[in-house]
């Protein structure tokens, strides 16, 4: 077992980017070569030993065999964990956006709230956040047809607008609200927001989505039946039929007469 | 400048792989020579690449590049030394078109379509491409006043409104696309065939092609008329093909030069009579071009992978559109054409894909003349122009062909003939199908070989044709054609082993037509009722201002040229 | 009493401000920027008298501007003018597509006796406060 | 003097019959223009609130510079910041445009557009769905139904009616006004609305709901509906989609009502879906009303220079493109951005005030011919010709159709592109300090 811990030296309005802090880019590096890492901070190029104190506790380990653990505010850092394989990423506090994105594997943790774009295109792996994210969980980029594939996201906390856009596989969880339009363009995934949202499932054509909360249906969403579903009673429709969609959407009954 | 000892594939001049010196004095080929030497022993020297049909700039390659910034994120290369900041693959910034070029060898490139009334932006963009000497062909094949001409059978009026449009254009040649279609279009239809009338103005695509190329051939212009079919892209559309080739036959040129250019043959070569028994009838296409010689084509290879199509033919767009369930752009534009752009994927799997990817290079291979078929994609209709060298190596390998085809649905071998051609063509019938051949066809007397007074551009590849044997060893052949070891570009290097080592500003070719000026007369008072009733814009702000071209090189034509 | 209603707010285009805006610091410009439309209903209901103004407040600020009556407008509807009086209302949330949402904001519209303010008092917390 | 045909150089029109007369004191009229254009084109003169030398605030108060001073400060602030943002472009020419790119690649910037605040959810939309569009022309020869979607052109384009659409005539359209059926759906009865043959009240932040019902109904699926959709009765939408399907060509423009309401891009993502959908019936087209003359140009020039049109951060040397992450209003209201050039838009009164806020907290260089809110809170202020007026150069209409703009007077000040190229060569002199 390896485990890397990283602590802002400063804090820093300027967004660093710092795409190679995955347990792949780090589990092999010695300190030295941990301190020259390259970084971004805005148009700067930097190298990692000026923005983080580096402590390890370990001998190079495999990949899964690495946790990194990030130690302080790290709101305003972009891109930890993006295309990660295997092992683990702690934050204990906040986390910046793209946390994750492509990833493929191994697990990110986030004590604090995400930023937008989290697990943005990911192929497999977990994320898990105590706190709230922000726009775009699990979604695709600009122009992408296909977002989340695979792996899932936990979210305890609220998420923002536009909550696996695009998602294609995989699973979101969101216990608290959800923005608008979570869902839309669903190619497969599967979505559960236990609070309130807005126009899910907006030109999904395959996948679920169930809202525990109160919403709004669109108009492309046809009434199926009601079902049971651990203990609790959702109203079944299928949709979105503007794109002759097939997908589920699950509304929990007790909570749209409210 | 003296590049020597290479070994030289000037086949336009005869020379087939002699090892040779050429020099380059104040940016033309020359006796002699001074200034630096470049060791070109062992290695393969070719004229610059010409590229004939290429989307590299104007309204669609925008439209293309703005609901596309997944193929943006493709390309990604930082500003590095000369070089400013690159993005895309199928849609790249201009820069990246310049530099991308450059580094495989080309130094010339043609766009392949541009509407008259928004060529202000086409040269804004064929501007911001650094390196290249460049034209753009002009749309004339759904335009209201060639029809009207044509529905009067005015062939002096017509011939005026070319050469008015070409100078309007800053344009190069007269470029026909689905005529007629694009005018059914601005109202959602499309015309059949040859012989449909177009809705509202009573003639047919082929009086439209026939009387274009008349005016074509009356106006001397360098170019030949070039030819997107009609009802491109649909199954059974071979016979179109050959009917429209049929009508051409009487077409006398008025230089040494073919009758009509048929762009991206590949798409119009199809049998079958929907997608399911869907065949390759380039076979057909072939023989024709075997038995006979007033025509051209370019290739329209297909690579596998994804490709943004973009295309002056509307309905084609929308159809492919609602087939594939992709992204629509379209753009019509008033009194001219019509445009669409759809993004695809070229897939492995699919037998379709399968068999249009054969038909290019069957047409390639059983074609006879090389001086008749260029290699070109249709950039990026097909694939992008950074495929030339995969497209150059499986036109050089029978083996690299087998083992494609094995990639390949078995039912691939039952509609098409690819897997039986063994003709693999050497070094000499690439350099005329990437150099000599698409030069002779589009009429640039100083691109496309290296006799003396041509434009200093030279392409040297490390690699030596008496050593590689290209069917057998296919990757080398695509390797040292993907990243040319020296590209000179009026004799100054601008790419050497993949780096840019000079951003010159190239050069824009048009055609500067004259036509009596009684017809231009008759022309005027039709035009001016056009401005005032119909276009959204005033005359006096239509044609291009000099402003565009910071380096025009007008080629004269024109019927006092003619006679 | 104070007697306020909820209204949701819509900002836009006006020819009036569009023909100014090209002289911002004008009086034209302050004229034609700062008011508010609302129905007539609303404007009944609020009871505001000639010379008074409308205290507009939304999560994101409070402004005050001339009212105006536009039959166009549903009870409910308050237009303003686009520009800084308008965008005191406007939040910087963008929903991450880099626009903020200048139409449908929530506010309370209530009259008032304060005067609305010019441009340079609206910035005037900005103006000569950097080196 | 009397000059024909000079563009207009106000709004997305780009009208260019416009007949300018000048004499020694500048110009006289603007004959054809309409009342926003006439404000810009007589609007050059002194008294119109133009700046008239280059200022750096000092101690506060902004003190007349040369120019060559006002460069190398400018220079100074955008090389020494870690994260500056340029931004406006929506009047001015193509030509500093190119200029503005080249800066951006040079510093390290964020570049971005006015359209971020107006119709940058529709470039958006168009990277969900593609743009089914046409040139205006097309309109105005063959459209026998048009469709004013979130958009008040009476106000806003005070002559796209008569010029390009509803009363435009044309080849199929002799009848003008007349054979035409005109639609507008909006939230207010706006004065285009009284104009239309028929206006639709929709509620506001419903235009998703009541597009993708239109889209169902033309799908032959209306049974699943409800009588009512966001307050609008089953019927009246049956009937707009009937009335859709019988036009021979319809035209839909849209604007601000759809971008900057609840649902942004996605408004746009479905009507675009609805306007490809309708072409299987009959001829469809659609079209953002851009706002200011070419705020449409700076979206053409980023494609071509860089890959995207708006919103794009050089600071790694490649471009970067993300809005909601890279966009103006973002890297403000989360203060990322350390120092802003400003150049042909006035960000202090068209943002929100909170993001107003955050732009006066750091340098901010403001390029404009002038004075207005954000002079109020810049630090450099350069001032230059009216591109448009006073400088010739490339401007793009509202459907993509370039236009030359004309040099109808001399100018006094420097134009943006000279200014630009100044900055950057003042910049590039200075040491990398990275």
């Amino acid at each position: 077992m390896r485990t890397i811990t990283l602590r802002p030296l400063a804090s820093h309005l300027v967004p660093i980017e710092a795409e190679g802090l995955t347990p792949d880019g780090l589990a092999k590096l010695s300190i030295e070569e941990m301190e020259a890492l390259d970084l971004w901070l805005g148009n700067r190029r930097t190298r990692l030993c000026e923005l983080f104190a580096i402590e390890v506790d370990g001998k190079p380990a495999p990949i899964e065999e690495t946790t990194v653990i990030l130690d302080g505010d790290f709101s305003r850092v972009k891109r930890i964990g993006e295309r990660m394989s295997g092992g683990m990423i702690q934050s204990l506090g906040d986390l910046g956006m793209h946390a994750g994105a492509g990833m493929s594997g191994g697990n990110i943790l986030i004590k604090g709230s995400a930023g937008d774009w989290l697990g943005r295109e990911m192929r497999g792996g977990s994320i898990e956040v105590e706190g709230d994210a922000g726009n775009y969980v699990g979604s695709g980029y600009r122009g992408e047809r296909c977002g989340m594939r695979g792996g899932s996201i936990l979210v305890r906390g609220n998420a923002g607008v536009f909550l696996g856009e695009h998602i294609c596989g995989g699973s979101i969880h969101v216990s608290g609200n959800a923005g608008d339009y979570p869902g839309a363009a669903n190619g497969g995934g599967t979505i559960s927001i236990g609070g309130d949202t807005h126009l899910p499932g907006a030109e999904m054509t395959k996948g679920s989505i169930s809202v525990g909360g109160r919403t709004t249906v669109l108009p492309g969403f046809q009434f199926q039946d009601e079902v049971e579903l651990e203990g609790l009673t959702y109203q079944r429709y299928v949709g979105d039929l503007v794109e002759n969609g097939k997908g589920e959407l699950l509304l929990a009954l007790a909570q749209q007469s409210a | 400048m003296i590049i020597k000892g290479g070994v030289v594939y000037d086949p336009a001049n005869g020379v087939l792989g002699e090892e040779m010196d050429i020099c380059i004095d104040a940016g033309a080929v020359a006796e002699a020579a001074g200034g630096p030497t470049i060791d070109a022993r062992g290695m393969l020297v070719l004229p610059g690449g010409v590229d004939a049909h290429s989307h590299i700039a104007g309204p669609k390659l925008n439209a293309g590049r703005i609901m596309r910034p997944d193929d943006g994120r493709i390309g990604t290369e930082p500003r590095r030394g000369l070089c400013r900041p690159c993005t895309g693959y199928t849609v790249p910034n201009s820069s990246a078109i310049g530099y991308r070029y450059a580094r495989m060898g080309y130094t010339t490139v043609f766009e392949a379509a541009t509407p008259i009334i928004e060529s202000r932006h086409t040269h804004e963009e064929l501007e911001a491409i650094p390196i290249l000497d460049k034209g753009a062909l002009t749309l004339f094949g759904s335009n209201w006043t060639v029809m009207e001409c044509v529905g009067e059978k005015d062939l002096p009026k017509l011939s005026a409104y070319v050469a008015w449009g070409l100078r309007a254009s800053r344009g190069y040649g007269v470029k026909i696309v689905n005529p007629g279609g694009g005018e059914a279009w601005g109202f959602g239809s499309n015309v059949k065939g040859l012989h449909d009338p177009v809705p509202e103005f009573n003639v047919t695509p082929a009086e439209i092609i026939h009387e274009l190329a008349r005016a074509n051939e009356r106006l001397c212009l360098p170019h030949s008329i070039h030819l997107h079919f009609n009802n491109l892209g649909k199954p059974g559309n071979y016979s179109t093909a050959i009917e429209t080739l049929d009508l051409l036959k009487d077409i006398v040129p008025s230089r040494d030069r073919q009758a009509v250019h048929v762009t991206h043959m590949q798409f119009s070569a199809y049998g079958g009579t929907g997608w399911r028994d869907f065949e390759s009838k380039a076979p057909e296409i072939a023989d024709y071009y075997n038995k006979n010689d007033h025509a051209t084509m370019d290739m329209g290879q297909i690579i596998f992978g994804s490709a943004t199509t973009m295309t002056a033919d509307g309905p084609l767009e929308y159809a492919n559109a609602r087939l594939l369930h992709q992204k629509w752009s379209n753009h019509d534009i008033e009194l001219e054409e019509s445009s669409g752009v759809v993004p695809l994927v070229y897939i492995r799997g699919s037998p379709v894909n399968a068999v249009q990817w054969a038909i290019g290079l069957e047409l390639a291979l059983l074609t006879e003349d090389p001086w008749k078929v260029l290699l070109t994609t249709d950039n990026p209709n097909g694939g992008p122009f950074v495929k030339y060298p995969e497209v150059i190596a499986l036109l050089m390998s029978h083996k690299r062909r087998e083992e494609e085809m094995a990639k390949l649905p078995e039912l691939l071998s039952k509609r098409s003939v690819i897997g039986s051609i063994e003709r693999e063509l050497g070094w000499g019938e690439i350099a005329v199908m990437t150099r000599a051949a698409p030069a002779h066809v589009l009429g640039l007397k100083e691109k496309g070989h290296l006799g003396v007074g041509a434009d200093g551009d030279v392409s040297i590849y490390e690699i030596d044709p008496r050593e590689v044997d290209p069917g057998s060893d296919p990757a080398l052949v695509e390797r040292a054609f993907t990243q040319a070891k020296y590209t000179i570009k009026a004799g100054e290097v601008v790419s050497r082993d993949g780096e840019i080592a000079g951003i010159p500003q190239g050069r824009t070719f048009w055609t500067d037509a004259n036509v009596p000026e009684e017809d231009m007369a008759r022309l005027m008072a039709s035009l001016k009722e056009k401005f005032e009733k119909y276009y959204s814009i005033q005359m006096s702000n239509y044609m291009v201002q000099e402003a565009y071209l910071s380096r025009p090189v007008a080629v004269r034509a024109g019927v006092e040229v003619a006679q | 009493m104070v007697v306020s209603v909820k209204a949701i707010m819509i900002s836009g285009r006006t020819l009036g401000q569009g023909a100014a805006c090209e002289a911002k610091m004008s009086p034209d410009y302050f004229r034609e920027a700062s008011s508010c439309s609302l129905s007539q209903a609303d404007l009944r209901g609020l009871g505001i008298s000639p010379g008074e103004n409308l205290e507009v407040t939304s999560e994101h600020g409070t402004v005050i501007l001339t009212p105006q009556e536009d039959r166009g407008l549903d009870p409910g509807l308050i237009f303003i003018p686009m520009g800084p009086w308008a965008n005191c209302l406007v939040g910087p949330d963008t929903s991450g597509c880099g626009t903020p949402q200048y139409k449908g904001v929530h506010v309370e519209v209530k009259v008032t006796t304060f005067p609305v303010l010019a441009i340079r008092e609206l910035f005037g917390r900005f103006g000569g406060t950097r080196t | 003097m009397i000059q024909e045909d000079v563009v207009c150089s106000f709004c997305g029109c780009l009208c260019d019959d416009i007949r300018v007369e000048t004499n020694d004191e500048g110009i006289v009229k603007a004959k054809g223009a309409c009342r926003l254009g006439s404000s810009k084109i007589l609007g050059h003169g002194p008294g119109h609130g133009r700046i008239s030398k280059p200022m750096i605030r000092q101690d506060g108060e902004l003190v007349e510079v040369e120019y060559q001073v006002a460069y190398d400060r400018a220079a100074r602030i955008l090389k020494a910041a870690k994260r500056p943002l340029l931004y406006g472009w929506a009047s001015t020419v193509c030509e500093a445009h190119e200029e503005g790119v080249l800066l951006a690649e040079e510093v390290g910037a964020v570049i971005d557009s006015t359209a971020t605040v107006c119709h940058g959810p529709s470039v958006i939309g168009v990277e969900e769905k593609g743009l089914a569009g046409a040139t205006l022309g097309q309109v105005k020869n063959r459209a026998d139904l048009i469709l004013f979607w979130g958009c008040n052109p009476a106000e806003a384009h005070p002559r796209h009616m008569r010029r390009y659409s509803s009363n435009s005539t044309g080849r199929f359209t002799p009848e003008g006004r007349k054979g035409r059926t005109v639609i507008v759906i909006d939230v207010r009865e706006t004065r285009t609305a009284r104009l239309a043959d028929r206006f639709i009240r929709i509620d506001p932040g419903t235009d998703y709901q009541v597009i993708s019902a239109l889209r169902l109904i033309l799908a032959g699926k209306a049974e699943i509906l409800g009588d009512e959709v966001c307050g609008i009765s089953k019927g009246k939408l049956v009937d707009l989609v009937d009335i859709l399907k019988k036009a021979r060509f319809g035209a839909i423009f849209f604007g601000l009502g759809l971008t900057h309401s609840r649902g942004r891009y996605k408004n746009i993502d479905c009507a675009l879906s609805l306007t490809a959908e309708l072409n299987a019936h009959t001829k469809f087209m659609i079209m953002p009303m851009r706002g200011h003359y070419n705020v449409a140009g700076i979206g053409q020039v980023m494609a071509w220079e860089g890959g995207y049109p708006m919103s794009v951060d050089y600071s790694r040397g490649a471009p970067y493109f993300n809005p909601g992450e890279t966009a103006a209003c973002d890297l403000l209201a989360r203060r990322e951005a350390d120092a802003a050039l400003i150049i042909a838009a006035d960000p202090a009164s068209n943002f929100p005030r909170s993001i107003v806020e955050a732009l006066a907290e750091i340098p901010v260089i403001q390029i404009d011919p002038y004075e207005n809110p954000t002079t109020l809170l810049a630090d450099v202020v350069i001032p230059c010709a009216i591109a448009g007026v006073e400088v010739e150069g490339t401007a793009y209409r509202m459907d993509g159709l370039p236009l030359r703009m004309r040099k109808v007077i001399e100018p006094v000040h420097p134009s943006d592109e000279e200014i630009l190229k100044e900055i950057r060569e003042s910049a590039r002199r200075l040491p990398d300090d990275h």
